[in-house]
């Protein structure tokens, strides 16, 4: 139940939050069991995503799951962005609790969704 | 940091008075309450004088109260064992939609064992009502299970009227319907008279009211029938057995004594301060709803829902503020349900997941009350910013 | 008056170093252990750490380790809860014939609920014999309860023994057969090591540890299928429900870890006192007989039967000389009947009456020995110099 | 289960215990449930109880019932030593919680033995 302090940061201070006024790609994902919810919206160009926000609702993982994507994938190539997984999310928050790790699957989620239109 | 607790639900700092109390118990006075000898006896008196105070916080004799480990053994042991006693003469049992864990857990174990259940809705006030209890009774009702005051919204029940009414069917010939009512919360915080209330068992908790946890006591009315479920021993005049915990049970007595008589203070305090916050946190949050009825509840709990946020994200931040509440029963936290208390209430999901309880003690001052609704601000406003539902709600 | 305190098998002082360890539980740190804010979590580590204390003790990961208001509740547990997840695969129980109240108790509970139960011999020494259980398993086994040290006479059972026994049945297919010891008596008294024992459920209790009365834990093996009974709560890993007494908690795992320290010299101590009490008692008092093994038997306690007296005037006459000792079990006192254990060694009525037990503890000193034994010497005389059946036994 | 002053009195010292070497009365009576024994003897002379001796095995409220039993009936008439009940043993230690009250009902039993062969 303890959770890090990178996490407790994430959450008193959401990196990259908000929606972009000129972003070209979004997503939205839904947890089916528990409504959890992420909301990406990045500027894409030339293959590199120039900035990327976030909004979620949810239990505390679900939103700083978003915080930790939003800020990782800001500047990062398209391709590289793409093989991001829900361990690298893990990573940059320190880890979850394995009941709460659904999480960062959610935030995958939303990534690849959002990246799809992009061939590899 | 300064730290808030508002959490007084969960679980009450010890009276000062009290670790003094029990403190002798701890040290010198350190028998077994069986045994026969002088340290034995000086461990009985002091248990037989605590079985006294706790009595006189309800108003019973003090013959009536059985010490157990807490609340959840005296809500088990009430409706387990008064089943258990009872099933010759009928498998039907009424509760409401919002009892605690322990004596819904109780009558789930109940149920898959071939009993039936009848579950009272609360409306969205949070109260029973005792047409639906009249209405609900069977011939082969055997308990019915309503608790006084409720640990997520504090509502208090009609429990008065629900005794008056088991009265009167056993006048009326069913002997075997007894009444019980989980008081854990109400004990130490409103005036029970077990007379007035007419119950025929009533659970109550130590750690509710400014004493330490790992006790509690069942009252069970001279005359009612009840399988002991805890084996093994003479303790207690048969109906539970186990080494009585001395110390504890001293704190016990000692902040049933404090609570009857400093009660009446307590409660204009925490009233005071808790309708202060409820004010203030109104004039200062958007699109917030408050849960329960706010007459008919207990002095100190506040429950509110905020919409587009949830709870635990809140309740987290507060954290990090110092500032400590609860998401619905600290008995489900754990858990990713919402709380089954406000849907009872027919809150919507994101109701349901934003719902905060705040609960006032007797120590909490104004400055707590200022931090808290500071804090609270900060929290909400920051959870909104990145909340994807504000939007929706604005866009429709 | 000097007094002396010759009952440690009934109930121990607390430790002062662990009354220490849980006054800040008291005082500022009284969170919730369920709570998930700071107050909760600062509950939380306290349990977590004592936890891991009480399992070293008995050498038990910190996760098999259930805690129990006591052992009562503890024992309560196991037989209950195993039995009641077991019952489709059998309804027969072996246990033993001086097994404690708690045991016997809900043994007999499960006997007039259908179960069937084999109860095995003790002999004149106290001890069960590997050859009788072994003999006792039938395919229909589901609990093997035998306790790991007695309460009234202190002979430690061949545990280890019975636990071969049992995996070897289980490795030969008798899947649902589990191995539970009561080691209330043993626990902190004598080294325990659950992979040697092999038991696959073992209780014990805080307050015969120097520790406070209120809490206890049940040993449950990885793996062993058991329902839980107190219901109503996530608390425990959903094996027991209710809020943990976060102070009990961390004065018990205080304990233990004391315990585990200090075992060898305590034992040292004890076991010098109370050989050189015996020593002295024999010398001085005829007609006397030591009820138990002498050998196999834990190192602080002496069971003799003073021949034409009985026990109960004697507990008096002792407790008014200011030596605190007892007639079997405390949890028995109250009642008439004699010893059922003094009873099961074979002996008469009149042997049986006439038992006591001195129970010795790590802070007895060899003056507490002497005034003991001036004061057992006293009362014999006493209450022999009336007694018409001294005259009967010179007249034969 | 606490004893009252009177009773512990009693019990650590016993009023005339032992046997009358010269007595002309005994008598001796069992709790057939429990085992208890008290024993009396006598020395009876022209109507009157010059001495009384009293031995008991048992419980501690039998032994104080034997002694206070014993010392009561030194001295009396025979008349009025059968005159008396179970509540004049009580009142003289000052009560026994009931379930022990058989005690002095023992009492009462041997001494109504002991002055049987005696007519009113
Ligand atoms: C209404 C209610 N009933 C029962 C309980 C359980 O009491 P305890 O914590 O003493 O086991 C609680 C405590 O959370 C409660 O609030
Ligand atoms: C062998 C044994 N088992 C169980 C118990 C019961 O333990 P507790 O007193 O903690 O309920 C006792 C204590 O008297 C005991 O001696």
């Amino acid at each position: 139940m303890s959770y890090s302090d990178i996490f407790k940061d994430h959450l008193a201070n959401p990196r990259n939050a908000g929606e972009l006024p000129d972003a070209n790609v979004f997503a939205e994902e839904t947890n089916p069991v528990c409504g959890d919810r992420l909301r990406l919206s990045l500027r894409v160009r030339d293959g590199r995503i120039e900035a990327a926000r976030f909004l979620a609702y949810g239990c505390p993982p679900t939103l700083v799951c978003g915080s930790a994507l939003a800020e990782m994938v800001e500047g990062k190539l398209v391709d590289d962005a793409k093989h991001l997984t829900r361990h690298d999310i893990l990573n940059a928050i320190a880890g979850l609790p394995s009941r709460k790790q659904h999480a960062a699957a959610l935030a995958i989620e939303a990534l690849r969704t959002a990246l799809k239109s992009f061939r590899v | 940091m300064r730290r808030v607790y508002l959490d007084h639900s969960a679980t009450t700092p010890i009276d000062a008075r009290v670790v003094q109390a029990m403190l002798p118990y701890l040290t010198e006075t350190f028998g077994n309450a069986s045994s026969i000898h002088q340290f034995g006896q000086e461990a009985r008196a002091a248990v037989d004088k605590a079985r006294r105070q706790v009595a006189s916080l309800i108003n019973a004799r003090a013959n009536e109260i059985v010490f157990t480990s807490g609340g959840t053994e005296a809500n088990n042991l009430a409706i387990r064992g008064v089943c258990e006693a009872r099933q010759t003469s009928g498998r039907h049992i009424i509760t409401s939609a919002i009892e605690h864990p322990s004596v819904r857990g109780m009558v789930e174990y109940l149920e898959q064992n071939g009993w039936t259940i009848t579950r009272l809705p609360v409306y969205d006030n949070g109260l029973v009502r005792v047409d639906d209890v009249r209405a609900a009774i069977r011939a082969d009702t055997v308990l019915i299970s309503v608790m006084m005051a409720n640990n997520e919204i504090g509502t208090i029940q009609p429990v008065k009227e629900i005794g008056a009414l088991v009265r009167g069917r056993r006048e009326s010939g069913q002997k075997h319907l007894s009444f019980h009512t989980d008081a854990v919360q109400a004990a130490g915080r409103a005036a029970i008279d077990v007379e007035l209330i007419g119950c025929d068992l009533l659970s109550f908790s130590a750690h509710k009211m400014y004493a330490p946890k790992g006790v509690g006591a069942l009252f069970i009315r001279r005359g009612t029938r009840l399988f002991p479920q805890q084996i093994g021993g003479h303790q207690e005049r048969e109906r539970r057995a186990g080494t009585e915990p001395v110390p504890n049970i001293v704190a016990f007595g000692a902040a049933a004594e404090l609570a009857r008589q400093e009660m009446v203070q307590r409660n204009e305090h925490t009233a005071r301060l808790r309708d202060r916050f409820e004010r203030e946190v109104e004039a200062r949050i958007e699109t917030i709803v408050f849960n329960g009825d706010r007459r008919q509840r207990l002095s100190h709990v506040s429950n509110i829902s905020f919409r587009f946020i949830e709870g635990e994200g809140l309740l987290i931040h507060l954290d990090m503020q110092g500032v400590a509440v609860s998401t619905g029963s600290a008995c489900s936290s754990g858990t990713l349900e919402p709380s089954p208390v406000i849907k009872a209430l027919g809150r919507d999901e994101e109701l349901a997941r934003g719902a905060i309880r705040f609960s006032f003690g007797k120590d909490n001052t104004d400055e707590d009350v200022e931090v808290a609704v500071e804090a609270i601000t900060r929290a909400v406003e920051s959870l909104r910013a990145i909340s994807p539902l504000v939007r929706e709600s604005i866009a429709t």
